[in-house]
């Protein structure tokens, strides 16, 4: 049974009777929680296939709007910042407390870079009156409404894709706290492995983001 | 008479006092008592509502409330009922309280969310209560597109939000569930020795984690229509209505077993302790609840069969929807079953669960008619429909929940309820239930369109039967609420297993110890094995 | 250490990994400007999934998961897949018949 | 107050249909209610608990009877699925040589048009005998035409065409509701439908003020609204043709095929350039919030005037 010390740093909780059950409580309820997630993005990806199917040469026209480049870009980032979080995990791992923290610092880093440029991107669509809405004005397509209807899917995809990086970033620096006072050893790192989890995920969600946004038809040219 | 405290042992209802020790709990009976407060409230509520519709309706000329009124109290009546009364029911209060207790475990898996998750139901709920009292919203608890996007002019948005935060009350609930049941159970409980009503909570948990984040998405689609014109659904952009339907449906249907699984599960517990028989057939009823809950998502478009959605998708559904028949009928099959050789009694538990075969094997047998395509276009949108999802949700899912209050009530309290008037009330229920909705299949048939404020003369003798139904209704539904109360300090003293049944949960004093068990309980003998009981089985009364 | 051995991958397996996923990144990214006609979907989404897989199998240690763990993936894969299947049996039947509506 | 229907008139072609198949479901619930109401009071009286100590005996097996509980459901149902389902095909397929009528609904009255140009507003008069055919629309929100006495039911959408059919079998005046829930006075959207011996429906026809055709109509919109500068008759314009186009399978940009129908019709004139024939320019500019759903419906049906396939059958019938 856990001695004195070990309960401060294992913190096993009392509805539990052993350490392992208590992790693989906690691993499984973060991919059933992620289940949920997949769920949420997919009725998004429901909306997006009913209106692609019908309204192809509006969405392929509308997504020439999108500058892939950048697209591109923020893409190795974000998958960079899956890179540092995974090696963080894995310094938790092998107990090595400084680089789990390091490595969390850039993580955190490389998502901030993520959603800084995701906000540069939407301003730019502010300017091109791209915004879904009353003001909305796509030029070259006499095709409004559905242009109007990629622009919706688009805020509302990336969107909510961003919200769950914030949640991520704000998860990301209550990890850094804690990892910084050294709480987390090879022992007990439940809280890093989970975050990571999460981080991955928000990760493969954008994965198929920037295919179905950014890149249908590209050789049709603008 | 005992004016003393309940006893003196330490138990989770004298281990702690005052407000702080109740809304900081992480006890998963205390939880539960707060959702179980939480969702009465709610229920009488949907219940005014109700009333006043029963009353509205009485007369053809609609001379009682506006027709902006009357749509207000359909909807609220729906909302209320649905999200914030039956979607939580069972599994949030009973669940809550009863599934760590019958798989041996001292508590949830996540005892912070799942207080977490009351706290979201009571927010989700507040935003809806301030709809209502703001002014209300009028869309139907459906929010058909584009009515609630561009037409309504009401509180859907605070409505929508107060669904959208309940939602992932629903979905946290499942969540700790399903970790709870797979990494919590008490050595020697394998899978095959749950009780009935843990498997039925497992599949509704499987549901609320996979329909209720597609609502989520839903309506915040719904919000950005509606707030910030991000027309999605819009049929001015070229967007698809149905596509909403869709999408509502795909957690709406399911969510219909989120409502009724738990109530089979409580059934078979019923069944099971007061015919002092293991459950016929127990592997099958545990593998049609999980059935029930993965068919179920494979049939949502038999709510749109005159939606414009296309003939083929229509037949498709169709077919489909009468594959979640048959695990249905197994269940009910395999409970009757139970009974035979039996040793029954005819305490007020049973009492419901009678009442639950009866009703919900005429609401089941009336879902093969709603299914049937040529049938379904006549009676879709009519009090037909009206008069089947009331026999399973109000038939089904009240009395099973009713049934389970009653049979737990002795190990949730520690005190025994008056006997003979929650039998009186039982058979009140039953008489007032069925005189209130089955003339409402006759309305139904006759043409008469649900959501209706104003309704031909010829309708209303039978909305009259109606009515006069419902007021027996409200007296049945009443009654418990008093002597309830009223057993909480007059009530006598409860053993610890009154009903000489078997589950984990009457193996500990009544009321419980704050931790369940003092020592985990190995599980050696299968579920439902009468002869470790009956022993032991302590005179009532 | 702990009685459970955990599996801990190289370092080196995650770079690689990495840096195959900024190819099949690059690679997407010149696929789209080729004409594939209805292809052009099919190679985005393929790739799409492989990248997942990647993420997925190093990233979040599906390779050294308990079954139940892939068994909750491979759940919520195929009900997005009833999500989206079963409701396009709807919007790809649509006016099959020529009649509007139907 | 006073009188009590049980149950609904049987007024077209599709009633008995539907009536036959509601008498087969009863039979079988009222069995079923039978045997499980029967079993419960027969176990529950034979086998009440006589004394507190009892212990039943443990029931084992019966998988027999659990294949038989599951078998035998499991047949009723396809029966249940499978007749349902050719009623609801039929009733889906309207014949070639219908009547045709346009029905515009909105909050909260239906407007109704007849081929001849004749209006009406909440009430719709037919000739008895003969098969009619509804082309519907919302201009709001989603309504749905409901017509108990026909058992016929179908939702009218904001931003497409849906379509109704029936036969009526029997003279007289009969209830249409709006059964789909369209805003505050959603109860207050109700008519009547006529069925009219076919010589009194000629005569009614004939009454009242006299527009011209539906078919007219349009075509004076398509005049006014200078279509035909570009789509010419004779495909010299930067349009395609308009003659015999209706029904026809036209070929787009994309490689793709449509069906030339009243939905494609509509949306062509609403979203030109969301299906551009193949070999033209997306030059057409959107005739949204210029035309109204019934000039809509109008102008479909003066493009159906010009020739097609379906229309042509139907000219030939009558």
């Amino acid at each position: 049974m856990a001695s004195q010390i070990h309960a401060e740093t294992l913190a096993l909780r009392e509805q539990f009777n052993t350490e392992a059950q208590q992790k693989d409580a906690a691993t499984l309820g973060m991919w059933i929680f992620l289940i949920t997630e997949i769920m949420f993005f997919g009725g998004l990806f429901l909306a997006y296939t009913v209106y692609r199917r019908w309204y192809a040469d509006a969405f392929a026209v509308a997504s020439s709007s999108l500058n892939v480049y950048i697209g591109a870009a923020n893409t190795v980032v974000l998958l960079s910042s899956s890179l540092t979080m995974v090696l963080a995990v894995r310094a938790a791992q092998l107990g090595k407390r400084k680089a789990i923290v390091w490595f969390l610092v850039l993580t955190l880093l490389l998502g901030g870079v993520f959603l800084g440029v995701k906000a540069y991107e939407w301003n730019q669509k502010f300017v091109e009156h791209h915004i879904p809405g009353p003001a909305f004005h796509f030029e070259g397509v006499a095709q409004q409404g559905p242009a109007q209807l990629f622009f919706s899917l688009y805020f509302a995809m990336t969107g909510l894709h961003a919200l769950h990086m914030v949640i991520g970033v704000g998860l990301l620096t209550l990890l850094i706290v804690q990892a910084a006072k050294g709480r987390f050893s090879a022992s007990y790192m439940t809280p890093v492995d989970v975050v990571g989890l999460y981080w991955h995920f928000v990760d493969i969600i954008w994965i198929f983001l920037f295919p179905l946004l950014y890149l249908i038809d590209r050789h049709l040219g603008k | 008479m005992i004016t003393a405290a309940v006893t003196e042992r330490e138990n989770y209802l004298n281990v702690s006092h005052g407000l702080k020790s109740w809304l900081l709990t992480k006890d998963h009976k205390r939880i539960g008592l707060l959702y179980l407060f939480t969702i009465t409230l709610f229920f009488f509520l949907g219940g005014a509502f109700a009333t006043l519709i029963r009353i509205e309706l009485l007369t053809p000329q609609g001379g009682l409330v506006s027709s902006e009124t009357y749509n207000k109290l359909f909807t609220m009546h729906g909302v209320a009922m649905i999200f914030f009364f039956l979607i939580p029911s069972i599994p949030a209060t009973l669940g809550n309280f009863f599934l760590p207790m019958m798989i041996g475990a001292r508590d949830l898996a996540f005892p912070r969310i799942n207080l977490l998750s009351w706290y979201l139901l009571v927010i989700g709920g507040l935003f809806g209560l301030f709809a209502m009292l703001a002014g209300g919203v009028d869309t139907g608890w459906t929010f058909y597109t584009p009515y609630s996007t561009t037409y309504s002019n009401s509180w859907v948005i605070a409505t929508a939000l107060g669904i959208f935060v309940a939602g992932f009350s629903s979905i946290l609930t499942g969540l700790n569930f399903i970790v709870t049941v797979h990494r919590m159970r008490a050595p020697g409980m394998t899978w095959f020795r749950l009780p009935l009503f843990v498997w039925a909570n497992y599949a509704t948990s499987l549901i609320q984690v996979l329909g209720t984040p597609v609502l989520a998405v839903t309506i915040v689609l719904l919000f950005s229509e509606r707030v910030f014109h991000i027309g999605i659904f819009d049929p001015a952009l070229g967007g698809d209505p149905v596509l909403f339907q869709h999408l509502f449906w795909f957690y709406s249907h399911p969510a219909v077993y989120i409502m009724v699984l738990p109530a089979m599960g409580v059934l078979s517990e019923l069944v099971s302790t007061f015919s002092r028989k293991p459950i016929f057939g127990y592997k099958l009823v545990a593998f049609s609840s999980v059935a029930i809950a993965v068919l179920g998502f494979l049939v949502w478009g038999h709510h749109l069969f005159v939606s414009t959605q296309s003939v083929y998708a229509g037949m498709v559904f169709s077919f489909l929807s009468y594959f979640v028949a048959i695990p249905s009928a197994i269940k009910v099959f395999n409970w009757t079953a139970t009974l035979y050789k039996g040793s029954i009694s005819y305490a007020t538990p049973m009492l419901y669960a009678f009442g639950f075969i009866g009703l919900f094997t005429i609401g089941g047998l009336t879902g093969l008619f709603v299914a049937s395509l040529g049938i379904d276009v006549h009676v879709t949108d009519t009090y037909f429909v009206v008069a089947h999802f009331h026999y399973i949700m109000v038939g089904g899912t009240i009395m099973a929940y009713l049934g389970g209050l009653h049979y737990w009530w002795p190990k949730i309290t520690g005190r025994m309820y008056p006997e003979l008037w929650a039998r009186l009330s039982a058979m009140v229920i039953f008489l007032g239930f069925n005189f209130t909705f089955f003339p409402q299949f006759i309305l139904g048939y006759l043409g008469m369109p649900r959501r209706y404020h104003v309704y031909p003369p010829e309708f209303q003798v039978l909305h009259v039967m109606s009515t006069l139904g419902a007021s027996v209704l409200a007296v049945g539904y009443a009654i418990p609420m008093v002597y309830f109360v009223w057993s909480l300090r007059y009530g006598k003293l409860a053993p610890d297993n009154p009903w000489g049944a078997t589950g984990l949960e009457w193996k500990t004093p009544s009321p419980p110890p704050p931790h369940n068990f003092d020592r985990i309980p190995i599980v050696e003998h299968e579920a439902y094995d009468y002869s470790t009981v009956v022993g032991e089985v302590m005179e009532v009364g | 250490m702990t009685e459970h051995t955990e599996h801990i991958d190289s370092a080196k397996t995650y770079i690689l990994v990495f840096l195959c996923l900024i190819g099949l990144t690059l690679l997407t990214t010149a696929v789209a400007f080729v004409n594939l006609g209805d292809f052009s979907v099919v190679a985005a989404l393929t790739i799409a999934v492989c990248k997942m897989l990647l993420v997925a199998l190093f990233f979040m240690h599906v390779r050294h998961s308990t079954k139940l763990t892939k068994l909750v993936l491979a759940g919520a894969l195929v009900w997005l897949g009833i999500l989206i299947l079963l409701t396009l049996t709807d919007f790809a039947t649509r006016g099959l018949g020529g009649v509007p509506g139907r | 107050m006073g009188r009590l229907p049980l149950f609904p008139e049987q007024a077209s072609t599709f009633a008995p249909d539907v009536d036959h198949l509601l008498f087969f479901l009863l039979a079988v619930a009222v069995f079923f209610t039978l045997v499980i109401f029967g079993a419960i009071f027969y176990f529950a009286i034979r086998y009440r608990r006589r004394s507190d100590g009892e212990l039943p005996k443990v029931q084992h097996g019966g998988m027999a009877l659990e294949i038989l509980w599951t078998v035998i459901p499991f047949g009723l149902s396809m029966v249940m699925f499978a007749w349902g389902a050719d009623i609801f095909f039929r009733e889906s397929r309207p014949p070639d040589n219908a009547l045709q009528i346009n029905v515009v609904a909105k909050q909260w009255m239906w407007k109704l048009q007849h081929m001849e140009g004749k209006r009406e507003i909440n009430e719709l008069h037919i000739p008895l005998g003969r098969a009619v055919k509804l082309t519907m629309t919302s201009e709001d929100v989603i309504h749905s035409f409901f017509v108990p006495a026909f058992r016929t039911k179908q939702d009218v959408v904001p931003g497409k065409y849906s379509t109704t059919w029936f036969k009526p079998t029997k003279a007289g005046k009969y209830h249409l509701f709006c059964a789909e829930y369209c805003g505050t006075r959603h109860s207050g959207m109700t008519g009547w439908i006529y069925v009219m011996e076919p010589r009194d429906y000629a005569n009614w026809l004939r009454g009242g003020e006299s527009t011209g055709s539906l078919a007219d109509d349009g075509a004076k919109l398509f005049k006014d609204l200078a279509c035909a500068n570009c789509h010419k008759a004779d495909n010299s314009g930067r349009c395609p043709s308009l003659v015999g186009v209706y029904g026809s399978t036209v070929k787009l940009t994309t490689g793709a095929t449509v069906k030339a129908d009243e939905g494609y019709i509509r949306e062509s004139i609403l979203q030109p350039n969301a299906k551009i024939v193949a070999g033209y320019a997306p030059v057409m500019p959107t005739f949204q919030g210029l035309v109204t759903e019934e000039g809509v419906l109008q102008l479909v049906e003066y493009i159906k005037s010009l020739g097609g396939k379906p229309a042509a059958a139907a000219e030939g019938a009558h």
